[in-house]
């Protein structure tokens, strides 16, 4: 049966590869990739919570001539699995209308598919890498298709750090360990053993786009289609979470850095870094004029805090990151759709170009609403129990440093949310001629839309179906009943909150329900007493440097950031191989002599 | 049945019987190298099957006769080079000269990897190395020439530093077999040995575009007409890195490994450094070439430590051999113009930066497997550092031929397609893994 | 629905209740026309302090109850307060200052000056002189509210029913203008 | 048992929002003597509300503009229901400080979403200013909150009221710095002077209500008086022992909690007033600027101060 899934994925990529139409590789794909998520659903019996079977193994061993792939699926990787697979139906559902021609992205997207089935059930370092490497490629293509220089050339060449890191990682773990099978691997606190752990997590956190490790992001994320960036931002960025959190807590690679540096300073560094990530992510979202670029640093904020969980590592932590991760996949998927479906429409990305496409797309407004709204961690939406634990567990471990700086990244959140608001879809009325988005496209959305809304109620439910994820990896869980999470110190009450709210709505609701109101059009409008059409040839929409103010102080501070510094470096390399070249003089007797100096020294080194 | 002979043989004999049949030599000479290629494939299964072969030519007993010695490792290498050959010819559109040098290379390079006599492997250098600077200088414009001329100075240089690595070892040992001298290498006097070594090393090193004897490599791959860029990366090349390799494991010791390491890591450095900000696509993929070679030396240098050496240098050379082929197949035109070169192109890249399912995945892996073994963290940093900068300028080089350019040439893209698929096969069946383990002991 | 408007309380009740509330409490719109804005300073400031019957300044006429009409009004200036006028939410109220809004004052014979304000909007109060005094605006306020209070501020209403008219006017005002630019 | 909470929910915050009505008519009245004026009458807040309520037209600019008013009052009810309010927990056990801090962001947002609906530039550039002033201000407060937090080893600001029983907060050396920083945090919260910016009247239209009028305004305006009322209880809960003095939990307790709860947050709500009329507008960098380099320093250096009382 699980041989029947990778089968049927590539026998789909392979067909998709030959088939012109969009429509139909759509539905191709889309049929296939049910398969992992059917898989995936019946594997939730395993893992204690009651759902259909439909008998899938749970492991398989794969063997060609001397190596043998071992998969099976663990409780963690499931976790990881149920967010990712979950999000491939409805993105191939929003790509029915989205690629009227297939360019390449279906078959690639497949194999993407595919790869990341084989991490999630990797269980040796072979499969692992094999898979990952698998990723890259696949994922490179698509970003290929994009052709944008920038976004091809960073995105390359982070991938292949991550990747040789992660290889030399494997590498130093298997000189210690003399195996690749995860189940063996007994780990030492030496000194090896942590140097392959840290570059191993610097690997992953690579495709994470953790903070230094950040800059491909925003070229890529801004340039590529929008269904492979939703998957890439809300799927891909979690599988370098499922290696760091195989490395750290599986493994478990956490304690052996305690033992080693005989404190939790390394965790901690982790931990800082995801907050420095998530605040300067945020500063630099909401200066943003291109709406993916926007989201691109948006990511990097929200994907920062579940490095955060990662790094303080305790149970209250752990759930806060994986239910950040799992929220984060579902808000950020959908903004990422949503404005891909405004580019279908308005062909325009730059925030101060749009503006005005809610009045006219209102389901598209409705989904994107709610995004935000999880993605700014509004009490009411799932987006803030994740939040909340992550910070309950931060000041409960009295961490003076972090505790703020995610605090203020989380307001900081309010500021690039409203400009997306207000810059795409309020504000002035400027695009009269375009419809709502197709059917299948608002379809997708809200499907994704739709795990937000079942755990906004019942963050119970999340917390129940990371157990044995928590467990298995012996962090522990937190008490919590179906909507009452408790920690030592605090206790959140979403029922409360929801009954308090219908309560105290009473009064706004009567306001609301018995107005009687004209509804006006928007060229009605208080501009000093001047009538809207003598200010026809200005904009109206003050989105052009819309956070000017803020901007000059503190753009001064960040202009030396991670981006210039990688350019700097590149600019640097450069020279470096202009001189290099310098050796390659184009005249033989230079060559000449080269040789013969290189036999001196070759038989001086030899001799003596 | 199958004999190795035949193989160095059969096109020998083709390439001097070339004058006489001019008008339908290109059909001629491509069913030679197909019936070579078929020969090494049969060769192959032989040799998997049966152990490796030691055949002498003319009755003469080994420390005297001519002597060729098969293994797994050198047939694979045959077969590669052969099969190659065949596909690549199909783009040849040239005269019956041409076709006669192109049979004398690949006889060349075939016989450098199967023969057992160090003598013999020096002839067959020759044969190879005048072939090549003739093809380079084929496509007849002042390039060619220079690319030629140049390659022919610092190849006849390198030829008469082998000539006298192998006059120190006969003065010595008598002897020209490589087994022979394999096994009373240690009798010989240590400062002779060294000598010889190093003029060894330097004469092979002009072929295997070692730093710093590479200097012909830019100007002749730039020269030199697509296929024929495309030849020298799987033929003579592959041949003497083979040649190198079989150096090192007869002189064998911890210092010519040590060497040969430097060496490696020097050439890596400068190859992937010089093709970082090179503008020109032949000569950026020329300067990868040295840095693939150099990480080849790499692999080599470990034969002795680890066993992950072999297959993870088989696995790059065919990796390598493959995809750096079927770029410089499609290089020069104005970007990718059609789905297959697009696709060749990516494969290719994808191949030679090491990720699956190419061969390269494997050569990495099994390369940095063995560098753990042995602990060279150093070594490690080096391959980092140097796979992010080859994954960059090959992004740009990528993303430089998007443009749609002109139409798509399928003459040479189709064979340039079936040559990458060659890594993709190789990846995707690991199981070469088994064949190649276990092979070129003396 | 209705609770504003009869169904659950009676309309007289409620409109009651509206009256003594925008009695004290009116907000003027902060929209100066002409030079009797200076006497507004003093109005607010403690001397007379206006804000002790609840009354204050507003930034948009969305906010807002009362339109001061403070001094002379060109055509051109006209069309702006009708535009504010407009976007006032009723009950709304217009108090206009000195004499050149009654008669066109110091401007009865310049070409471009509006001398009947009360042909394109309708005023509730008039406050006389040249300028009035802040006594004079201050009493304004008070007959006002007092009206208010009585019901019979009704300008907004009557602006309202004879809406075609008004608009009839304005665009007679607004159309000489439109002439007399492309005379020019 | 449900019922009779929630008749005690509805019952407090119908008093909050008596009091913070009540508190913008005091507030001016305050303001105007500061000015030597005679100033409205107390009782002022209730007229305007009760005329904006009854105006007979109302204009709206679409459904998400209609949001604002649904938002912005119950966002800012919600969060009056997790405060303590003189000792009297009314949902506070079920959620936290970091509870509250977000909640406060709903009204903010609803807010911010029907400003952006009306498509009024000025609107937008006052709901820009107010979320920059936001960012601003939530630095100090938070590392504030965070060393009261690591102090009392709780975030539950019921908890951290309980815990001051014995000693509030402010008697506390390190505290009384945070207090200060504090306080100039709530002043940019209240929107008063000098970081009234966001809503100024004669730059930007009155900002972000620039096109509400009616009863969509006189929704605003009850959303500003809970405001009021919100902020300074937060501050009253966290630095002054929320106004609890008597613990025995009798009626003449509740009473006379209340009565002190009443007293601080009417004497912390009158010393924003006192400073917001005695100091010009800052614009909105240096605002920005004054937060995050000065105020942020010390509250930092309370923090830290906190940080090794509780260490050692």
């Amino acid at each position: 049966m699980l041989e029947l899934i990778f089968a049927v994925l590539l026998i789909a990529a392979f067909a998709t590869l030959f088939i012109k139409s969009g429509r139909i590789a759509a539905i191709i794909s889309l049929i296939a990739s049910a398969m992992p998520l059917i898989a995936v659903m019946d594997w939730a019996n395993d893992f204690g919570i009651k759902a259909f079977s439909f008998g899938v193994e749970n492991s398989m061993d794969f063997s060609i001539a001397g190596i043998t792939m071992h998969l099976s699926i663990t409780s963690f990787a499931w976790f990881f699995a149920v967010m990712v697979f979950s999000l491939l139906p409805p993105i191939f559902l929003f790509s029915y209308s989205f690629f009227e021609k297939n360019n390449g992205f279906f078959p690639f997207m497949l194999f993407l598919i595919t790869a990341v089935f084989g991490i999630l059930l990797a269980s040796d370092f072979l499969t692992l890498f094999f898979f990952w490497e698998l990723m890259a490629a696949s994922s490179f293509i698509l970003v290929y298709i994009s052709r944008d220089k920038k976004a091809i050339m960073s995105y390359l060449a982070f991938s292949v750090l991550s990747a040789v890191l992660i290889l030399v990682g494997i590498a130093l773990l298997y000189s210690q360990s003399g195996t690749l099978i995860f189940s063996d691997i007994v780990l030492n606190a030496d000194k090896v053993t942590v140097s392959a752990i840290i570059l191993m997590v610097a690997g992953f956190a690579v495709k994470s786009a953790l903070m230094p490790l950040h800059a491909w992001a925003p070229f890529v994320y801004s340039k590529a289609d929008e269904p492979f960036v939703a998957f890439l931002s809300g799927g891909l960025s979690k599988v370098g979470y499922y290696g760091m959190f195989f490395m750290l807590f599986a493994l478990p690679g956490a304690k052996i850095l305690h033992q080693y540096f005989n404190s939790g300073v390394a965790t901690y560094l982790l931990a800082v870094i995801g907050a420095i990530s998530a605040f300067i992510g945020t500063l630099l979202a909401f200066m943003e004029d291109d709406l993916r670029k926007l989201l691109a640093y948006s990511s990097i904020a929200q994907l920062g805090y579940i490095a955060v969980g990662f790094g303080i590592g305790s149970s209250l932590a752990m759930a806060g990151a994986l239910f950040q991760a799992f929220n984060h996949a579902f808000f950020k998927s959908v903004l990422f759709l949503a404005a891909g479906a405004v580019a279908y429409r308005t062909g325009k990305w730059k925030i101060s170009e749009l503006g005005g496409v809610g009045y006219k797309m209102p389901f598209t407004f409705m989904a994107a609403l709610f995004a935000i709204f999880a993605l700014a961690a509004i009490p009411i939406t799932s987006g803030f129990a994740a939040k909340w634990l992550l910070y309950e567990a931060a000041v409960s471990n009295k961490y003076i440093f972090i505790t703020p700086i995610m605090l203020i990244a989380g307001v900081g959140a309010f500021l690039y949310s409203f400009r997306i608001l207000y810059g795409v879809f309020l504000g002035e009325n400027r695009h009269d001629d375009i419809k709502e988005a197709p059917l299948p496209m608002i379809a997708g959305m809200f499907l994704l839309v739709l795990p937000l809304i079942i755990f906004l109620i019942f963050p119970g439910y999340m917390l129940d179906m990371m157990h044995s994820a928590l467990v298995d990896a012996g962090i522990g869980t937190i008490s919590h009943t179906n909507y009452v999470i408790r920690t030592g110190t605090a206790s959140y009450n979403t029922l409360a909150v929801v009954i308090g709210m219908m309560v105290v709505m009473i009064p706004a609701f009567l306001i609301y329900v018995l107005r009687k109101q004209k509804k006006v059009d928007f060229k009605d409008n208080f501009l000093a007493g001047e009538p809207y059409e003598f200010y026809g040839y200005i904009s109206m929409h003050a989105a052009n440097n819309f956070y000017k103010p803020i901007e000059d102080v503190i753009m001064p501070y960040l202009r030396k950031g991670a981006i210039s510094f990688y350019t700097a470096l590149y600019n640097a390399m450069g020279r470096v191989s202009d001189a290099s070249r310098k050796i390659y003089t184009g005249l033989s007797q230079d060559y000449t002599i080269y040789i013969i100096i290189f036999f001196f020294i070759i038989v001086g080194w030899l001799i003596w | 049945m199958v004999t190795p002979v035949l193989m160095i043989a059969i096109p020998l004999l083709a390439a001097f019987l070339m004058p006489l049949i001019k008008k339908a030599h290109r059909y001629f000479t491509f069913s030679i190298l197909l019936l070579n290629a078929i020969l090494s494939v049969l060769l192959f299964a032989k040799v998997y099957n049966d152990g490796a072969i030691y055949e002498t030519i003319a009755g003469f007993s080994p420390p005297v006769g001519i002597y060729l010695a098969v293994d797994n490792l050198s047939a694979l290498l045959a077969l590669i080079i052969n099969l190659f050959a065949t596909i690549n010819f199909v783009t040849s559109k040239k005269d019956f000269k041409f076709s006669m040098l192109y049979l004398l290379g690949v006889t060349g390079a075939t016989g450098i990897v199967l023969t057992g006599d160090i003598f013999n492997m020096f002839v067959f250098f020759e044969i190879t190395a005048v072939a090549s600077y003739a093809l380079v200088a084929s496509k007849k414009d002042e390039k060619a020439v220079e690319g030629s001329i140049k390659y022919m100075i610092l190849g006849s240089v390198g030829s008469s530093f082998m000539l006298i690595g192998i006059a120190i070892i006969y003065s010595q040992l008598k002897s020209l077999n490589l087994y022979d001298i394999a096994a009373r290498i240690s009798s010989m006097d240590p400062k002779m040995m060294w000598l010889s070594f190093s003029f060894l090393l330097t004469g092979i090193g002009v072929e295997a575009e070692l730093f710093p004897l590479n200097g012909w490599v830019p100007d002749a791959y730039e020269g030199a007409s697509s296929n024929i860029a495309s030849f020298l990366s799987f033929g003579p090349s592959k041949a003497s890195i083979y040649a190198i390799a079989r150096l090192l494991i007869i002189f064998s010791m911890s210092r010519t490994y040590e060497l040969a390491l430097y060496v490696g890591i020097a050439t890596l450095l400068i190859g992937e450094v010089a093709a970082f900000m090179q503008k020109n696509e032949k000569r950026m993929l020329a300067y990868s070439s040295i840095g693939q070679m150099g990480l080849i030396l790499i692999a080599f240098s470990l034969i002795k430590d680890t066993s992950y050496a072999i297959p993870a240098a088989f696995f790059i050379i065919v990796s390598h051999a493959s995809a750096k082929s079927s770029l410089f197949l499609i290089s020069g035109k104005k970007g990718f113009g059609g789905i297959t070169s697009k696709y060749v192109g990516l494969a290719g890249v994808l191949s030679l930066i090491g990720m699956p399912p190419m061969a390269g995945f494997w050569g990495k892996w099994y390369l940095l497997m063995g560098i753990a073994d042995e602990k060279m963290w150093a070594v490690a940093a080096v391959i980092i550092f140097s796979a992010v900068i080859e994954a960059i300028y090959f992004a740009r080089y990528l993303h430089k031929n998007l443009g749609e350019g002109e139409s798509e040439d399928l003459g040479y893209s189709i064979p340039a397609a079936v040559m990458v698929s060659v890594s993709i096969v190789m990846g995707i069946l690991p199981l070469i893994y088994n064949m190649a383990g276990g092979v070129l002991n003396a | 629905m209705g609770l504003f408007d009869g169904d659950i309380m009676k309309y007289e009740d409620w409109n009651k209740i509206s009256r003594i509330a925008s009695r004290k409490s009116l907000w003027m719109v902060h929209f100066c026309t002409g030079c009797g804005a200076i006497e507004l300073p003093p109005v607010m400031t403690s001397r007379y302090d206006m804000e002790r019957f609840g009354m204050g300044p507003m930034a948009t006429p969305r906010q807002a109850d009362v339109l001061l009409i403070t001094g002379y009004l060109t055509v051109k200036t006209l069309k702006r307060v009708v535009n504010v006028y407009e976007q006032m939410q009723s009950p709304k109220y217009v108090i206009s200052f000195g004499s050149c809004p009654i008669n066109g004052g110091m401007y009865w014979d310049s070409y471009n000056t509006v001398k009947r304000l009360d042909r394109y909007l309708p005023v509730d109060v008039y406050v006389g002189g040249c300028m009035p005094r802040p006594e004079g605006v201050m009493n304004a306020f008070l007959e006002l509210m007092k009206l208010i209070d009585e019901g019979k501020a009704r300008g907004w209403e009557k602006y309202q029913k004879y809406y075609e008219q008004y608009k009839r006017n304005q665009k007679m005002a607004f159309n000489f203008e439109r002439e007399k630019d492309e005379g020019a | 048992m449900v019922v009779e909470k929630i008749a005690v929910i509805a019952l407090y915050t119908t008093i909050a929002m008596f009091v913070g009505i009540l508190f913008m008519g005091v507030g001016r009245k305050i303001v105007a003597r500061v000015h030597n004026r005679v100033g409205p009458p107390v009782y002022q807040g209730f007229i305007d509300i009760a005329k904006l309520l009854t105006k007979k037209t109302n204009i709206s600019h679409g459904w998400i503009y209609d949001l604002a008013l649904l938002f912005s009052m119950t966002g800012i009810m919600l969060t009056i229901l997790f405060l303590p309010i003189g000792g009297v927990k009314l949902l506070s056990m079920e959620g936290d400080a970091f509870l509250v801090l977000y909640l406060l962001a709903i009204p903010a947002l609803g807010f911010a979403l029907g400003a952006g609906a009306s498509g009024n530039p000025n609107a937008a550039i006052g709901v820009m200013r107010a979320l920059v002033m936001m960012l601003s201000y939530e630095l100090p407060f938070v590392i504030t909150l965070i060393a009261l937090m690591i102090y009392y080893d709780t975030s539950s600001i019921a908890q951290i009221v309980e815990m001051q029983h014995a000693k509030w907060a402010i008697m506390i050396p390190p505290f009384v710095l945070a207090a200060a920083v504090a306080d100039m945090a709530l002043q940019g919260m209240l929107m008063e002077a000098p970081f009234d910016i966001p809503t100024a009247p004669h730059e930007i239209a009155s900002g972000p209500m620039a096109e509400f009028g009616g009863k969509h305004l006189g929704a605003l305006m009850i959303y500003k008086a809970g405001t009021i009322v919100a902020y300074t209880t937060l501050f009253v809960d966290l630095f002054l022992g929320g106004g609890v003095v008597m613990h025995d939990g009798s009626v003449l307790a509740y009473l006379a909690n209340f009565a002190v709860w009443f007293i601080l947050i009417f004497l912390v709500f009158t010393l924003s007033l006192l400073i917001n009329t005695s100091f010009p507008r800052f614009r909105i960098e240096q605002a920005f600027k004054f937060y995050w380099k000065y105020e942020a320093l010390l509250a930092f250096i309370s923090l830290i101060w906190v940080y090794l009382m509780v260490i050692s």
